[in-house]
């Protein structure tokens, strides 16, 4: 394998990493390359998004590397956020959202684990209506992105503060409240 | 001998698929099935599958008496055969013929994907990404378009899921509360508002007791039509109201 | 502005997009350019990415172009994904999942008739692993729900659209099986 295309590895890398980015260390131990190369590698595509037919920039924080979207584009971006909302919360937002505001602050694998089934969709869609929002990362592998409800949250529902939630953040009694109330939904609507 | 037994009888995926194995075994021609013969040989596995206490599936036994009806179909004496078209129709195994090849079409698919899987060539996208500036642009909010209870609903759903894997069980807790009492207190809070109360605000206490108690209390009063509850459109609050 | 910047452009907001994608004509809205440039555009992208110094593709299901990293560098990036899944899809799940591929949308019925048994668990398997998903109700009485194929099917087996499917065996030639074998058996029918 060449240089050229370790550095389509290298891209690749940088791309399904996302937002949580990626240390040049990290990227060594993954393609087995020293980190002297990935530096390189690093700064050529560094200097090939710079090219003005190219749509994303390389940032670094902390040590990590991730792609993002070019500012100068933000124009657009814009457009786009305001042009991809639908009206109504289907039931995998609301039930997303739910678990959002009763686990605050919490990952999108949590989630995941409390929902069943894979949540991209339903997350990306309330993170983009502004109902929930980044609040920091986990301090575990990965440092995973956590999530908790916004302001737009409680005016969405007509709440005052998030306490006026009902109490589902009782680990232990939710899942009684529940299945008494549908324990006595079953007897009513047998008779 | 049993154990070999099992292990095919549990690679079966259903009636068709036996019916393929069976028809592979023999080397038989799918379109000139020789019905007798694998009746025979499907109605032994399905015996062998109910003398070692397999829970054999009610497809199977389905199958097994659509595969008898066929074969006394063709043990009639053959009535007058017409012309080449009538033919098809006529054949008593036609439609069985044509749901094997439908079955086996997917079955090879099946085995193609699991080739490509085994290739182990997954590709990867991204997370949208979540658009950071200074003067963030929110959508626009429309209040109460859905309700706590739509999103009480949602959770139920999804504890409700979360159980299927658990065994139910009831726990029948001392109320404290009595309803008639709480159906007072209900009630004289819905006949004070003009405009009607939103459904949740009449769960002020949080205690497990007190919401169940709350609830039953309402839906005892909606059903002695004492109050109704009120519902514009789907995704709307729910308000009660005294009944006039 | 020329077309290179509005290659730029395009590229910025299929990223940005991630795992929501963006058909034509919302990319055409957005950057008030026609849906036939938009295409141009598409094309020239993805033949940028055919480079082997490249490290993504774009993916194309119902309309929608994602970007994506490539399959062959799959090996990579399976380090990466702590929750990529290890198990490998049972026959039930294949055959399930080939029904759904092939005659999307689908029913529950309409799967278990091909299938000839119960799906419950297959489908619920398939579904919770994100591979397909609901996609509306049938007009037809009790409105079931119908399935269809999801991004993640796509990039789950590596393919860049869904016309990407290996062709069904609808003719399966028959002529091996010999007359011999045929005779042999209809002698033992008459025993």
């Amino acid at each position: 394998m060449d240089l050229s295309q370790y550095k389509a590895v290298v891209e690749g890398l940088l791309f399904v990493s996302g937002s949580d980015g990626l240390t040049a260390k990290q990227m060594a131990v993954i393609t087995e390359l020293d980190e002297d190369t990935i530096e390189h590698i690093l700064n050529e595509l560094k200097y090939d998004y710079e090219n003005a037919s190219r749509g994303m920039q390389m940032l670094e924080s902390e040590k990590h590397y991730y792609l993002a979207s070019k500012p100068e584009h933000s124009d657009y971006f814009r457009k786009l956020r305001t042009n991809a909302h639908t009206s109504k919360l289907t039931q995998a937002s609301l039930e997303t959202l739910a678990i959002v505001a009763y686990n605050q602050p919490i990952t999108r694998t949590e989630i995941e684990e409390i929902r069943g089934v894979k949540s991209d969709r339903p997350i990306q869609t309330i993170l983009s209506r502004g109902l929930i929002e980044e609040v920091g990362r986990k301090n575990t592998i990965g440092r995973p992105m956590m999530f908790g409800t916004t302001l737009d949250f409680l005016t969405y529902f007509g709440l005052r503060s998030i306490d006026e939630l009902p109490p589902l953040n009782e680990q232990i009694d939710e899942d009684d409240v529940s299945e008494e109330a549908s324990l006595y939904f079953d007897k009513l609507t047998d008779e | 001998m049993i154990e070999s037994y099992q292990v095919k009888i549990d690679g079966f995926e259903g009636p068709l698929d036996l019916l393929l194995h069976l028809i592979k075994q023999y080397e038989i021609d799918i379109y000139d099935i020789p019905v007798a013969l694998i009746t025979t040989q499907y109605l032994e596995y399905i015996e062998t599958m109910q003398k070692l206490d397999l829970n054999v599936a009610s497809e199977f036994l389905v199958m097994a008496a659509t595969l008898l009806a066929i074969k006394s179909e063709m043990l009639l004496p053959n009535q007058e055969i017409t012309d080449e078209d009538d033919y098809e129709e006529d054949d008593p195994r036609a439609e069985l013929v044509a749901r094997l090849i439908e079955y086996r079409k997917y079955k090879d698919a099946a085995e193609q994907l699991k080739e490509i899987e085994g290739e182990e060539k997954e590709s990867f996208t991204r997370s949208p990404e979540m658009i950071k500036e200074t003067e963030k642009i929110k959508p626009p909010i429309k209040e109460n378009t859905a309700s706590i209870y739509d999103m009480l609903e949602a959770m139920q759903a999804v504890f409700n899921r979360k159980k299927w894997s658990q065994p139910m069980t009831t726990t029948i807790e001392k109320i404290e509360i009595p309803i008639q009492q709480r159906m007072e207190e209900v009630l004289e809070i819905v006949e004070l508002s003009d405009n009607g109360v939103p459904f949740e605000t009449l769960f002020p206490y949080y205690s497990k007791s007190h919401i169940i108690v709350t609830f039953m209390a309402m839906l005892e009063l909606m059903k002695q039509k004492l109050i109704y509850c009120e519902q514009e459109r789907t995704f709307d609050q729910l308000i009660l109201h005294k009944w006039r």
